[in-house]
């Protein structure tokens, strides 16, 4: 039997997984993949809330995180190709020009 | 056999969503006019987006009807409209920078203009809204057209500039997300007002949850605030942006972040969970000071202003941790001054802005470039000069009334530690302006050829500048009246 | 009556603004002679008033106000009683004759105008001092003769040693003056004014202790006018000055100014006897004191002026034991034949082109006589024979003393005695009689011109003569000071005076019979009672040691060690540690994505812990 | 005649706004006639006041943030009146003797922009606008010195605006706080500080008050600890500079304790009495040592400053009528004085180009006017009695007597001290033989500097033989105070003290 609790343990799991991702991803690629990870862990969890409480709002809430996620995607492609496309790399320590 | 559903127009109310409405229009408008018509010219362009705004500032001030719409999603009360009008404003005033002398490639496109209006929806969508989903579609859509915006500056660090407040963004994004997660699945519920309701009823039991929902909430607005220790990215996106772009992050994002912040913690700050008041003072001294000090150590003017408004935020955040009538006031009056004198301020930044850095190679406007611009053009530095103390909150220009009307809430609500340290901070603070205006009036200058620092110039931003220049110096004039409106709108919105 | 007290007053400010306009000219005749002749004025003008005084009594004016805040209120007013009138009389008399003898001594000098326009502003202050009501009044002569003082001193100030003599006076006198304003002070908060009269007035109201503080504190502004000790050393070293200056100022009048000041409380000291017989102490010390230092130096002058030091001991003495009158008395008989010592002293020294080495000198009697002679009575005078002035003033101290019981003390002024005759005349031999010494100095000393030595004639006569004026002088000036009896039996009275007269007598005669035959061995010089004598029992050194070295060294301490090493220290230390934490923070700011999102992401899980662990109690 | 306090403040400003169109060569003129103007005014001021009354005069009020009790509130009383007319003269005076030639337009414009924000922190009301006119006073300040000084001049302009800045902005809290207690009593918002005379502040608060104004002003005065500033500014700025930072600035302070310290919160002032008096008593001594340290000559004025300010304050924490209105006449006194003396150094230094002492020597022989005046303001410096010097002095030590003999005592040694280091450095500069070569061609004060200097030559004199018209007109606004001090104490104690200093007798 499953029950909430497990849905939001797997939330926390993908979350958690995709908060690592972010810290530890050097390629933007793959940061870019751990924060949909992120999105999707939430995802996870309205659905499953919603459910519950048998309230369209989460759900609702899910399909515009999807639709966000894809223009993220969108957009996050589009930078990474311009910076490619000057550099070579989608490694993320090549964009240190600016500190201090 | 579905039974049909019977909305009545009228409960849908409309107008309320009309501001929106005529921004979208007006960027479709401007992508298809662009199709149809060939090579239009920026002022073109840039006029008609301005002329949206102005139809958009109508709707707003118009409309007065009823607080809820579509749905029940809208909420159009006081500060709503008070962020509205101060993000109308800004844009209109930001906008028109494009028409400088010099050509750069994003103000001929026609996605630029529509970029920018769609950003707008967004920031009007964050602040009119409060149901965490609308919410979450405003800060998505302005942010998304943000980091195109930056991009297409074209400079390698605009793209380093974009790409990193993308990527932070999209943390953001997620930190939002299960903050508005958790708030569903304790309360079953994603308008703030049910939210409140519920948890007030339920004395903020579970009380590690709502404090969990916070602090994820904390990290998603404190990105867009630039709160320490999200605030990384402020000093790099402003360098790698343009100067017009960057003064305008400086104002714009941050208000309509503010209304949501003010939305979301006035109700935890009420509701007298102790917590999540210690962890907001300790949020905002630490932004005020640790910026502060950061933006002492600045070799570039641009970059210290970008400390310079993270600290201005921490002194904003300050009045929402205070949360009386008087400090959201403040809030408000304090930013509207704020916005003409880094108005201001960026403008000077984008009218001696030069093609190649000739101070510095990393640098566009290092402290150097500045050295001795009295003896070169006097009227720049006096100007540039009166905006850095207006920025210090040096009597009688502009910001200091406001910081004085925000010390003051602090003081009438025994914030008394919390006014000292602001008063410290800008204690601080005077150094690095006065740093600039030291460089500018005191030490000898490098070069003897005005043209250098003129290039960008043209009638439209010296037209700004002036703007800007009236304001910051007759501030007085305009504390008054902007009081009494403010005040008015922020009472009837019941915070 | 009030015109001719304006007159005295200000003819000698007049006379100094005149006479300043042309300071910066090269010397011109007519300055010198306008100054004696307003001078001169001032002093008909006293003399008038003198009589006029005696005739109908005090007379009392107030020019206008001065300051006033709060209860405070002082005007300029003017007192000319008993005591003032004869201040006055006494100052101007010897002042006409200074600045007509001036006129000849400074022939030669290129600040002719300027010395005669410090001259007579000197001579105002010294009216202000003595003719005004109150205390403040009083004060402002006080710090006017102060400066003029510190002005003549210096008045050769390209040479070091006059005008660090001038400094050294100058702050001496500050120092006694802090005390005097502690003393003002009191009288105001405890009367309420500073008017002389209101503050008589109430004298019988206040308690003996505050009256006692209020005594000693004047007396400390007393004694730096007067050099008394310590406070003395200036007065040695201010003969640097003009010889006028000496005569005038450091010999006549403004040394005296600290005697006239208790003459004049002398209502208050009357009420504080204990007050009084420290202050006769002192005196009586210091006569016996300075006396000996006069008698082993060398210098001319300075001998004149430790002689005027011991002096100033007795008139203290008086002063001190209530004797009021008898002070004063003996002020004015030592005026007139102390500047009359000091102004011969001044014919020597132009005689001997500025040596002032009485080893140097000698023989002088030859080529000029009348200075001798008009020496010689001042001389006499000061050593208190009988018939001159000297004797008259000077035994009646010596009487007191006696009449006090204060057998100590009298027996301090006898010695006093004894050795003024001896130093007196030790000069005297020394200076006009024996070897001509300066022939091997190749110098041809000649008389100062006529008109100065007729100058002079008058201060001689009175040094012979002022003495007889002794019961008129008492009869006059005690309507107003404190009557005083001597009863002591006739008998030892004669003995006393006997006595006095014996052992100046033999000073006299042993002075003149050592140095007939050349002085004393030149062995003595190398006592250790010589060596102390001759370096001022070593005061100004320890002063120089323990005062002025610390002080400097301290000063410097100050500066370069506190302000600059902690105060400033500290100062820029803040600012440089709110700097370096700018640039420690700004290591946060590394440009590495990575760092900004862990930073986000660790705050936040911070945050989620403190979530946790942190509950304040709601 | 009603509006002009206004006019007095904004004529030179508005005089420097124009000044931008007034050609270079004619600028010097244009900055004399117009602080000249500013100076008529100011006497039109002082013929216009009733010296009867103690209250404020011509006063103007118009609220202008009525929702916040701010208002524009112009007046003038005895203790300011003179204030005014000593900041319009001084400024007056330096310009007249103004000998820098580099960029004189800003210089000059800077100065009369520095004008108005003196004036204006005299004669304000409301206390808002006084801070606000306190803190944009800095700004020409820092021009001045930074762009005319000397070699080290960034260093002392930044040290100079940062301190002084940081050491206002407690009191702007303190201010609104003040505010914010008048609301809580009265239920209206008010900044105007005749409304605040009349609040009665609890005991704690105004220790806490007390305490934020204090630092304001103790770093102005400047007070030990806060002095280090004050040395670096008057050895960079330029003459004009030190001028008026000398005579005006600085009065700054010490006004500013005996407006607000001392009639807001008379307890506090009565319970750090003693401290504050300490505080003073070391500036007077350790001021002066290290004055008589110094081998610069204006080094030595500096300090001397210092010394005397710490008389200024003493008289003005004495509590009564003598010592406070001797404290302000000593502001003047010190104003004009030590104005003078830099004025004189300033001359030197044109001429040489080096202000220290070891370089002088003998000056009297050469220089015989300047060393005539600078005799003078010598003298009244240490003061002399008859000398506008003693007047004050005099005051302040008889004032503050009644509070404590033995502190009075020590603070009096001052006039000794005063006396050592000005009379070694007029014997190391002025007496002795002319040593070095250059000094023996050396002119004497040309006519610009005479002009410059008789008049302040004349005051001192003067004020000093006849200060009764300026005392009395201060002493009955003094007056008007101590009763409003008196009424508005919530201690016993400190009734008790104000009554013991204002009477005389009684034990001590």
């Amino acid at each position: 039997m499953i029950t909430l609790t497990h849905y939001f343990i797997l939330t926390g799991i993908l979350f958690s997984i995709g908060l690592v991702g972010v810290m530890r991803r050097t390629n933007l690629l793959m940061l870019f993949f751990s924060t949909e990870i992120l999105l999707n862990a939430i995802n996870v969890g309205f659905v499953a809330v919603s459910k519950y409480y048998n309230d369209l709002s989460g759900q609702l809430f899910a399909f515009f995180i999807i639709a966000v996620a894809a223009s993220e995607v969108a957009v996050g492609l589009g930078l990474l190709i311009l910076w490619y496309k000057r550099n070579g790399s989608v490694d993320l320590n090549s964009l240190q020009m600016m500190k201090g | 056999m579905l039974e049909p559903i019977l909305i009545d127009v009228a409960s849908l109310n409309l107008p309320a969503l009309l501001p929106m409405a005529i921004l979208v229009v007006g960027a479709l408008a401007v992508i298809c006019a662009d199709l149809a018509v060939k090579g239009l010219n920026r002022s073109f362009l840039t006029m008609i987006t301005v002329l949206f705004i102005i139809l958009d500032f109508g709707a707003v001030i118009g409309y007065t009807g009823p607080a809820r719409g579509f749905f029940d999603v809208l909420l159009v009360d006081g500060i709503a409209i008070i962020a509205q009008v101060i993000i109308l404003v800004a844009s209109a005033l930001f906008l028109p920078l494009s028409l400088s002398h010099r050509h750069f490639r994003e103000f001929r496109m026609a996605e630029f203009y529509a970029l920018f209006m769609f950003m707008i929806v967004g920031f009007q969508c964050m602040v009119v809204s409060d149901n965490l989903i609308l919410i979450f579609i405003g800060l998505e859509t302005s942010s998304l057209a943000l980091y195109t915006l930056i991009a297409l500056h074209n400079r390698a660090k605009a793209f380093e500039a974009a790409i990193k407040y993308f990527t932070m963004g999209a943390l953001a994004a997620g930190f939002y997300g299960m903050s508005a997660l958790i708030f569903y699945a304790l309360t079953g519920s994603v308008e703030i007002y049910q939210i409140e309701k519920v948890l007030m009823a339920r004395h903020f039991e579970p009380l590690i949850g709502v404090l969990a929902a916070t602090v994820f909430m904390l990290g998603a607005l404190g990105f867009k605030l630039s709160l320490v220790p999200s605030h990384t990215w402020t000093p790099d996106v402003y360098e790698g942006s343009s100067a017009p772009l960057a003064g305008y992050m400086s104002v714009v994002p941050k208000i309509a972040g503010f209304v949501v912040a003010m939305r979301l913690f006035e109700m935890l700050v009420s509701s007298g969970v102790v917590w999540v008041e210690h962890i907001l003072y300790a949020a905002v001294v630490l932004t005020m000071t640790l910026a502060n000090l950061t933006a002492l150590v600045q070799e570039d003017v641009k970059r210290m202003l970008a400390f310079s408004s993270i600290s201005h935020a921490g002194f904003m955040m300050a009045a929402i941790l205070i949360g009386t009538t008087q400090a959201n006031t403040a809030l408000f009056l304090y930013w509207t001054l704020f916005m003409f004198t880094n108005l201001g301020a960026f403008t000077m930044l984008w009218i001696v802005r030069h093609r190649k850095n000739l101070w510095d190679e990393r640098y566009q406007h290092p402290y150097t470039k500045f050295s001795g611009l009295v003896k070169i053009m006097p009227t720049t530095a006096t100007i540039m000069g009166i905006f850095m103390f207006a920025l210090a909150g040096m009597p009688p220009f502009s910001v200091f009334w406001g910081k004085l009307y925000l010390i003051s809430a602090a003081i009438n609500s025994e914030f008394i530690f919390l006014a000292v340290i602001i008063a410290l901070n800008s204690a601080i603070a005077v150094y690095y302006y006065m740093k600039l205006v030291i460089y500018m009036f005191l030490k000898e200058p490098v070069t003897a050829d005005a043209k250098l620092y003129a290039t960008n110039a043209s009638t439209p931003l010296k037209v700004i500048v002036g703007v800007a220049v009236i304001f910051t110096i007759f501030a007085i004039v305009f504390v008054e009246p902007l009081l009494t409106v403010i005040t008015k709108y922020v009472i009837a919105s019941g915070f | 009556m009030e015109n001719y007290l304006y007159t005295a007053l200000f003819a000698p400010l007049a006379s100094s603004l005149f006479v300043a306009l042309f300071a910066a000219r090269p010397k011109m005749l007519f300055t010198g002679i306008v100054a004696s002749l307003l001078i001169a004025i001032s002093m008909i003008a006293s003399f008038v008033l003198l009589i006029d005084v005696n005739t109908y009594g005090p007379l009392h004016v107030s020019m206008m106000d001065w300051i006033s805040a709060g209860n405070l209120e002082i005007p300029f007013g003017f007192v000319v009683d008993e005591v003032s009138v004869i201040m006055m009389v006494t100052v101007t008399l010897v002042s006409t004759i200074v600045h007509i003898y001036s006129i000849g001594y400074m022939d030669h000098d290129k600040s002719f105008n300027r010395f005669f326009s410090y001259l007579s502003a000197f001579v105002f202050s010294m009216m202000i001092l003595v003719m005004s009501d109150n205390f403040v009044g009083l004060f402002i002569g006080w710090e006017g003769v102060g400066l003029c003082s510190w002005l003549l001193i210096g008045f050769w100030y390209h040479k070091h040693s006059a005008s660090w003599a001038a400094n050294e006076a100058f702050i001496m006198n500050r120092i006694a003056d802090l005390g005097m304003l502690m003393g003002l002070f009191l009288i105001y908060w405890s009367v309420g004014s500073f008017q002389y009269d209101e503050f008589f007035a109430s004298l019988k109201t206040m308690d003996s202790t505050l009256l006692a503080t209020i005594g000693l504190f004047l007396f400390i502004g007393a004694m730096g006018k007067s050099a008394q000790f310590p406070l003395h050393t200036w007065l040695a070293d201010a003969m640097e000055g003009p010889t006028p200056v000496s005569a005038l100022i450091h010999a006549a009048t403004m040394v005296t100014a600290g005697v006239y000041l208790v003459i004049r409380c002398g209502e208050l000291y009357t009420l504080i006897p204990d007050v009084g017989f420290a202050i006769a102490s002192l005196g009586a010390f210091v006569a016996l004191f300075a006396a000996s230092m006069a008698l082993v130096n060398n210098d001319l002058k300075r001998i004149i002026a430790y002689s005027t030091l011991s002096q100033l001991g007795y008139m203290f003495v008086a002063a001190g034991l209530g004797a009021y009158w008898i002070a004063l008395f003996h002020l004015m008989t030592h005026a007139f034949f102390k500047s009359l010592l000091f102004l011969g002293a001044g014919n020597v020294m132009h005689a001997m082109h500025d040596e002032l080495n009485i080893k140097k000198m000698g023989g002088l009697y030859g080529s000029m006589k009348a200075t001798a002679i008009l020496m010689s009575v001042a001389s006499v005078a000061l050593a208190g024979i009988y018939p001159f002035a000297g004797f008259f003033s000077k035994d009646k101290i010596l009487e007191v003393a006696f009449n006090e019981g204060a057998y100590f003390l009298w027996f301090a002024l006898f010695i006093g005695a004894g050795l003024t005759a001896f130093y007196s005349f030790r000069l005297v031999m020394l200076v006009f009689f024996g070897e001509k010494e300066y022939e091997k100095y190749g110098i041809h000393p000649h008389e100062a011109q006529p008109f100065v030595i007729y100058a002079l004639l008058p201060l001689g006569l009175l040094a012979i003569v002022s003495g007889f004026l002794e019961h008129t002088f008492e009869g006059f000036v005690t309507r107003l000071l404190a009557q005083y009896e001597i009863h002591i039996e006739h008998g030892t009275e004669a003995l006393l005076i006997a006595a006095t007269l014996g052992i100046a007598l033999s000073g006299i005669a042993f002075a003149v019979y050592m140095y007939r035959r050349g002085g004393f061995p030149k062995s003595w010089e190398e006592r250790f009672c010589y060596k102390l004598l001759s370096n001022q029992y070593y005061i100004p050194k320890l002063y120089e040691l323990y005062i002025m070295r610390p002080f400097s060294a301290l000063a410097n301490f100050a500066w370069q060690k506190i302000d600059t090493k902690v105060v400033d220290l500290t100062v820029d230390l803040i600012a440089k540690m709110v700097y370096s934490t700018g640039e420690k923070s700004r290591k946060m700011q590394s440009g590495n994505l990575s760092d900004m999102l862990r930073w986000m992401v660790v705050g936040m899980i911070g945050l989620l812990i403190l979530a946790f662990v942190y509950r304040p109690m709601v | 005649m009603e509006h002009i306090l206004s006019l007095l403040v904004f004529f030179p400003a508005m005089a420097g706004l124009l000044g931008f169109l007034v050609a270079k060569e004619s600028i010097r003129a244009y900055g004399i006639s117009v602080s000249a103007i500013e100076f008529f005014l100011s006497i039109i001021l002082w013929i216009g006041y009733d010296s009867t009354n103690a209250g404020y005069q011509f006063v103007e009020y118009y609220p202008f943030i009525s929702s916040y009790g701010m208002s524009y509130y112009l007046g003038v009383d005895g203790i300011s009146l003179f204030l005014v007319i000593l900041s319009t003269f001084i400024t007056m005076i330096a310009l007249i003797a103004l000998s820098i030639e580099k960029e004189i337009k800003n210089l000059i414009i800077s100065v009369l922009f520095l004008e108005m924000t003196m004036v204006g922190v005299f004669v304000i009301l409301d206390v808002i606008w006084f801070y606000a006119f306190w803190e944009l006073s800095l700004v020409p300040m820092l021009y001045i010195i930074g762009a005319w000084g000397s070699v080290n001049r960034m260093y002392a302009a930044i040290k100079f605006f940062l301190y002084t800045f940081a050491g206002s902005v407690l009191m702007l809290v303190g201010i609104l706080y003040m505010g914010f207690l008048y609301h809580e009593a009265t239920g209206i918002w008010s900044f105007a500080l005749p409304d605040w005379y009349l609040l009665q502040v609890p005991f704690e608060t105004q220790l806490w008050l007390f305490g934020a104004f204090f630092l304001a002003f103790a770093i102005k005065v400047p007070m030990f600890p806060f002095h280090t500033w004050l040395p670096y500014a008057h050895g960079q700025a330029p003459t004009i500079g030190s001028i008026i930072l000398a005579a005006v600035l600085l009065k700054m302070g010490s006004y500013g304790f005996v407006r607000f310290s001392l009639p807001l919160f008379p307890d506090a002032s009565v319970y750090f009495l003693i401290p504050v008096a300490v505080i003073c008593i070391i500036m007077v001594i350790y001021a002066a040592m290290i004055a008589y340290a110094q081998k610069d000559m204006k080094q030595v004025i500096a300090y001397s400053s210092i010394s005397h300010m710490g008389i200024v304050v003493l008289g003005t924490f004495a509590m009564n009528a003598e010592g406070i209105t001797g404290s302000i006449f000593l502001m003047l006194s010190h104003g004009i004085v030590s104005g003078a003396l830099f004025m004189l150094v300033g001359v030197i230094y044109d001429r040489r180009h080096t202000k220290l002492m070891s370089d002088f020597g003998g000056l009297a022989s050469v220089m015989p006017n300047f060393a005539t005046i600078y005799g003078i303001m010598l003298m009244a410096s240490v003061g002399l009695p008859l000398s506008i010097g003693f007047v004050g002095e005099f005051l302040s030590l008889v004032g503050f007597y009644r509070i404590s003999w033995v502190m009075t005592l020590l603070a009096g040694t001052g006039i000794i001290l005063g006396a050592v280091y000005m009379l070694v450095l007029y014997k190391k500069s002025f007496f002795g033989e002319v040593v070095h070569a250059e000094n023996k061609t050396l002119k004497d004060l040309n006519a610009k500097e005479l002009t410059a200097l008789i008049p302040l030559v004349a005051l001192v004199a003067i004020l000093g033989i006849y200060p009764k018209p300026v005392l009395s007109v201060i002493d009955m606004s003094v007056q008007k105070m101590l009763v409003l001090m008196d009424q508005k104490a919530v201690l016993q104690e400190t009734k008790e003290l104000l009554f013991k200093a204002n009477t005389i007798g009684g034990t001590n």
